[in-house]
């Protein structure tokens, strides 16, 4: 093989597994969709979307508890976990000592591989009995889904954004001290406007990993359809409803569940398309210039 | 691959797959040439391969609609108890159906209402489609007169496991909720009904009523090593398993959930 | 000049935050380590880790278990990593701002963000029925490597974006072509964030439950060909915990689980270290 | 007098590698002292220790003292900001933020507390004048900095590190990416700043050397072979070796 | 003798910046080429589009033709890596690859496809001699390159590209960071590869210029002024400007 045609191999190799992202999205969308349409056409979309109750043994089918679920879970989790996993971040590359960052790192990555089934665990044994006792109730709710979620991200957030962080040339950060700026001065000017990109993607990671959580969320949320009063109050998940039904689930009710993923498909794309447009707006370019 | 002489899949509940498992593993000692697999997915599950082909025998943990049981051939490997629970810390030791009834339906809210302390009952309930769920619901919720059934309480929290429900309930002195008797542990404490606990013996004659089966589906006839297996299932050395798994064979033919 | 706070202050509360979420951060893996270590670390000995379950996981080990993670994480790296790493490089050096680069961004993310019970019911329906890979290792492997792709190749992506210019160019201007200059220069310079991406990856395959319960199987051998089927140790866990078999064993799983993860990830981390320090000469 | 800096039995080390030697050099007030010497011999290394930029090289140890109007800058109650903030620096290889012209410029102004409009753009007019650079990018202060040309990147560090008036001012070679026109634009800056603030300057050409400081010292594989008044170090040095290198003749 | 490079009504835009205005200049075989101008004129520009460097900045526009040995570099069927491989380049900033020093040296050796131990030991040591860098690394050749200093930088990325031994050598100052020894040297060096080799030098300083070349070209706000051979530039030049210039009575 000549150099000339192997470039062209290469760029059409990698090309294809480009592509194949896009090639496994589709086909899980064709298949939800073909196996959860016939149940919107049947239930009718206005009444699957904002219908109020989901009994299914009755022939109810309403989603639109759960939709304020999903998002106020994945809204409260994000509030928690991204100021927390940036400064853990700034903290790791900047401020620990080395061997402090040396231990912590690997084992906040490891958090990341702790099951759900864990997570869900110490929620419903430490955490929803504390909450019950706290703040009454019974303790499932979503608040205890969005902390469960919340240090189940942080491991995503952390150590995407201490790459980005670590990854900007140490000129940037030396010209920045020579002129007397103090070390929070250098991160919050230079650093983390540098580290945007990388910042982005962590927290798009991050709220990937919150929306898509099943076992665990379904652990301490309680599972109620219902719009909660409260974040003391009890929630279902679009996730949850899926996961907990589908083993038994036949007919029009196994149709409805998949129906609830194209629902939870069109969250997932519209919250994107909310992150994607900050990204675009707050993407900058470093290492612009050449020489 | 499904139908090969000395390989035999089993898919399906996960409530009967550690049941399944262990007469698996009992009869591959005896049967060394042959290898049977237990996979777990849900009754749905079972109930598809079994009918697909996917598995040679699936398995479900409730009693079939004839709908889904078309052109599958059941067996009933025994029936599983279904448990009101309470936390060790609940002084109650037992209630009448009705009581429970209007527990779970929610027209009884408060623990005071069945001789408890003053205080909110917080009911935890299985999801949609579990066969736990839908044995409590037939046998002690029932039907309206209209032939709807009566529904769940809604503002009931709901677990998927039998492992959550019990955890749920162990902690919290108000909770109830309700659980297989096969995998009942020593955390959360059993309710009578109308004065009759759960055992073996009361479930096998049928005085102790929430109870379903424990199933296996095969697509048509069961044949060649399938029927096999099912037969040494059926017979002494099955029966010895699962009774001490406290699947339990019903002495009584009147009491299934169908 | 006014301002609310001096930078001397700001720095010193900013300092004491970042330190706060720190330790935060530490408490709670501790808390959840501690809880996992604590509640499972009691059932670990030689015969738990090396020998078959019995009774369903009731008494006996854990070997099959073990065998069946790793050969189900290696299926999906070995899948997930080329494709995470050709995309990202694709999108970061080939393929400019062009719709399609934008395609297949959004899809990888919205990949990231599918819940792990849907790709469960897409492996069984497509690798399973479709592809007739029946239940075994090779259909949850892949279902894995769907999951753990976006994660590899997004934070690939930024990090090869991050690579500065002038490494690139001085390649470029040694006449090296564009591919060389990617493998030799580029991908080494991005090495640590790729290897945070895959560790992230990897930690979601390996401890992944819903994604596999209905693609993996759940047979209790240990696992020979890849078209065998076999049971992670998140599976088992997971029948141990929620069918309540055995919590003590579910709590040894974990912990087992989380001993693994934690010095794959320890030991990664000090290679990528060196390496950096070696390179960057910092 | 005394003396504004005095650096006493300095010696560096990179891990294992000794980088400077026995460094004794004391620093006035108000004058531009030159450092010369071979590539690699130590003068980068030696003027990052004046202001501690070496701290965050991992593998960086130093003994001897380095005392700034008499109080050592790496005692431990030292504050680096406030030191760093008296220091300024001009590095080597440019190395602008990736940010638009003007925010380069007014960076070290609004972390001092400077947010008013008018002072900051007067500010940095005043400071990218005094670098020569102002005509050339006036037109375009939004534009990113590192779109400008090498020579208009190092002239931008400079207006940068000159725009938040420290009292020191370390420059490493900081013409060496200039023509001869923004060269003598810039000695004249140095010139003009010389009677307000200490200059230490590192060059690799002697006419350089010669035309701005007063004092010189010249540095060979890490120590410091000769310093002394600039003009007497060139016409008469006394050790063999500095007469090589000033002559050319050396290696 | 046809000429090795010949540059016809070159226009260059960045974005909507005019860089590059009606530039034709001829470049001869076997012969060093000076470009001078002040700083920001254009000259990296002008010789980042000999080597097709500027392809990868995506707001760079051009038209006009760079005929190397006769042929339009800009061709569409003309392939980038062998005009690369042909026409080694210097950059003005160091940029040293992450790597050790050897393998910095060995890259580009190693990419076109030479893996014998001895024959890459022989190479990289060669070109680092003559870069006059060998005496100082030749003991830590396994060191990162990131971790030298600013003129051994130099010198390493002057060796990287002469290693592979390109037909044409673009160099962007390339002894701005070096002090007047090392530059001796690479002037030497200059001097020795002319035999062989198409060498465009830009500097700031004249001396070199008259020193190392055979014609000069004279750049100013991205037009050339003036060309021609170097000791008629510098005695006699034509244009005014140009005399302001090289006399230093510019602007
Ligand atoms: N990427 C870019 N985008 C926009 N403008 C640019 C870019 N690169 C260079 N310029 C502008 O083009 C002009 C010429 O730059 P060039 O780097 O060619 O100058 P030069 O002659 O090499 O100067 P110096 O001697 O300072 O290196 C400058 O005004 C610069 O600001
Ligand atoms: N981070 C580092 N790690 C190890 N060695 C280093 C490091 N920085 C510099 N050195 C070594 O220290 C010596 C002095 O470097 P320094 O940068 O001070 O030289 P210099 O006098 O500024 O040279 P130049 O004129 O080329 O810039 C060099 O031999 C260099 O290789
Ligand atoms: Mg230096
Ligand atoms: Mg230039
Ligand atoms: O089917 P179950 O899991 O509820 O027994």
């Amino acid at each position: 093989m000549t150099e000339k045609t192997e470039e062209k191999f290469v760029k059409w190799v990698l090309f294809a597994t480009g592509l194949s992202s896009i090639a496994i999205i589709l086909l899980i969308i064709l298949f939800i969709f073909n196996e959860g349409i016939p149940a919107i056409t049947n239930i009718g979309f206005f009444n699957f979307v904002f219908g109020m109750t989901w009994a299914p043994s009755n022939g109810q089918y309403g989603v639109f508890p759960m939709v304020i679920g999903t998002l106020g879970i994945t809204a409260l989790a994000l509030l928690l976990a991204v100021p927390l996993s940036i400064c853990c971040a700034v903290f790791l590359s900047e401020i620990a000592p080395p061997t402090m960052r040396k231990i912590l790192k690997p084992t906040i990555q490891g958090l990341a591989g702790i099951p759900s089934v864990i997570y869900g665990f110490f929620g419903l044994v430490v955490l929803v009995p504390f909450m019950r006792v706290h703040y009454g109730g019974t303790g499932f709710s979503l608040l205890a889904a969005s902390l469960i979620l919340t240090i189940m991200i942080l491991p995503t957030i952390t150590s995407i954004s201490e790459d980005a962080l670590r990854s900007i040339p140490m000129e940037y950060k030396e010209a920045s001290f020579a002129l007397g700026a103090t070390q929070w001065q250098t991160i919050k000017n230079v650093l983390l406007p540098a580290a945007v990109p990388g910042v982005i993607t962590a927290i798009i990671l991050g709220m990937g990993r919150a929306i898509g959580e099943t076992m665990a969320v379904i652990m301490v949320a309680g599972n109620v359809v219902q719009i909660p009063g409260s974040i003391f109050d009890p929630v279902r998940a679009l996730t949850s409803n899926i996961a907990l039904e589908m083993g038994y689930a036949t007919g029009l009710h196994y149709n409805a569940l998949f129906a609830t993923g194209i629902i939870l498909i069109g969250v997932i794309i519209i919250l994107l398309l909310i992150a994607n447009y900050f990204n675009y707006k707050k993407r900058v370019t470093i290492g612009g210039g050449y020489l | 691959a499904p139908g090969s002489g000395s390989k035999v899949t089993v898919v399906g509940s996960t409530s009967v797959q550690p049941v399944a498992e262990k007469l698996a593993t009992a009869y591959m000692k005896e049967h060394p040439n042959v290898k049977i697999t237990v996979q777990g997915g849900g009754t749905a599950v079972g109930i598809k391969s079994a009918q697909d082909g996917t598995a040679n025998i699936g398995t479900a943990s409730k009693a079939l609609s004839t709908n889904d049981s078309q052109g599958l051939t059941q067996y009933t490997l025994g029936q599983d108890g279904v448990v009101a629970i309470v936390s060790p810390n609940n002084n109650l030791t037992g209630l009448t159906k009705d009581q429970l009834k209007g527990i779970f339906s929610g027209n009884i809210t408060n623990w005071n209402q069945v001789g408890g302390p003053d205080a909110k009952i917080n009911v935890i309930v299985r999801e949609e489609g579990s066969g736990t769920r839908d044995a409590f619901q037939d046998i002690v919720l029932g039907k309206l007169s209209n032939g709807t059934k009566v529904s769940f309480v809604s503002s009931a929290i709901v677990q998927s496991s039998t492992q959550a429900v019990q955890q749920a309930v162990s902690q919290d002195p108000n909770a109830i909720g309700f659980c297989s008797f096969a995998d009942l542990g020593n955390d959360t404490k059993a309710l009578s009904i109308n004065g009759i606990s759960a055992s073996a013996s009361t479930i096998a004659d049928g005085t102790y009523t929430i109870q379903r089966p424990f199933l296996f589906l095969v697509k048509g006839d069961a044949k060649g090593e399938v029927k096999n297996f099912i037969d040494w299932v059926m017979g002494p050395e099955g029966q010895a398993i699962l009774t001490s798994q406290k699947i339990i064979k019903s002495t009584n033919s009147t009491n299934s959930t169908k | 000049m006014n301002r609310i706070l001096s930078p001397k202050i700001s720095q010193k509360i900013m300092k004491g935050v970042f330190w706060g979420s720190g330790i935060l951060t530490i408490l709670l893996l501790v808390m959840i380590i501690g809880y996992v270590l604590i509640n499972g670390l009691p059932v670990i000995n030689f015969e738990f880790l090396f020998s078959d379950p019995i009774d369903s996981g009731r008494a006996g080990g854990i070997f099959p278990m073990i065998v069946s993670t790793i050969y189900v994480t290696f299926v999906a790296l070995v899948v997930a990593i080329p494709l995470g790493i050709g995309g990202a490089v694709y999108l970061a050096e080939y393929a400019g701002e062009s719709n399609i680069v934008k395609a297949i961004r959004f899809g990888s993310e919205t990949l990231a963000s599918i819940p792990s019970i849907v790709f469960g019911l897409f492996g069984y329906a497509f690798f399973v029925i479709y592809l007739g890979l029946g239940f075994c290792v090779l259909s949850g492997g892949l279902t894995l490597a769907l999951m753990a792709l976006p994660t590899i190749l997004r934070t690939a992506e930024v990090s090869i974006e991050s690579v500065p210019r002038s490494y690139t160019e001085g390649s470029l201007a040694l006449g090296a072509n564009k591919w060389q200059t990617i493998y030799e220069v580029v991908l080494p310079a991005a090495i640590p964030g790729i290897i945070t991406g895959i560790i992230l990856g990897m930690a979601r395959a390996i401890e992944e439950t819903a994604a596999i319960l209905y693609t993996v199987g759940a047979s209790l051998a240990v696992p020979v060909s890849i078209f065998d089927p076999a049971r992670p140790l998140p599976l088992h866990l997971y029948t141990l915990a929620t069918e309540g078999i055995s919590m003590p064993n579910a709590y040894g799983t974990a912990a087992v689980l989380v001993i693994l993860i934690l010095v794959i990830t320890i030991v990664t981390n000090a290679l990528v270290d060196r390496y950096i320090k070696k390179m960057m000469g910092r | 007098m005394p003396y504004r800096i005095e650096v006493k039995d300095l010696n560096v080390y990179f891990g294992e590698s000794h980088i400077l030697k026995d460094i004794n050099i004391n620093i006035n007030n108000n004058m531009v002292t030159a450092l010369i010497g071979p590539s690699g011999c130590g003068k980068s290394t030696f003027i990052r220790t004046l202001n501690r930029m070496n701290d965050s090289i991992s593998t960086f140890k130093k003994d001897g003292s380095v005392l700034l109007d008499g109080k050592d800058i790496y005692e431990s109650k030292v504050d680096v900001v406030d030191l760093r903030k008296k220091v300024g620096m001009v590095f080597q290889k440019p190395n602008p933020f990736p940010k638009s012209i003007f925010d380069n410029v007014a960076y070290g102004l609004r972390i001092h507390g400077e947010s008013d409009k008018d002072v900051l753009a007067n500010k940095v007019e005043e400071s990218l004048r005094a670098a020569a650079l102002w005509d050339e990018v006036k037109d375009k202060l939004e534009m990113s900095a590192l779109g400008l040309s090498g020579g208009q990147q190092q002239r931008l560090c400079i207006a940068r590190t000159i725009a938040v008036e420290p009292e020191v001012i370390l420059m490493d070679e900081p013409c060496s990416a200039l023509d001869p026109i923004s060269t003598t634009k810039i000695e004249d800056l140095i010139h003009k700043l010389k009677d307000d603030y200490t200059i230490i300057i590192v060059t690799h050409n002697m006419q350089q050397a010669t035309r701005v400081s007063k004092y010189t010292a010249f540095f060979l594989n890490g120590e410091i072979v000769e310093s002394g008044l600039t003009d007497k170090l060139f016409i008469e040095p006394e050790d063999k070796r500095t007469e090589d290198y000033i002559t050319g003749r050396f290696g």
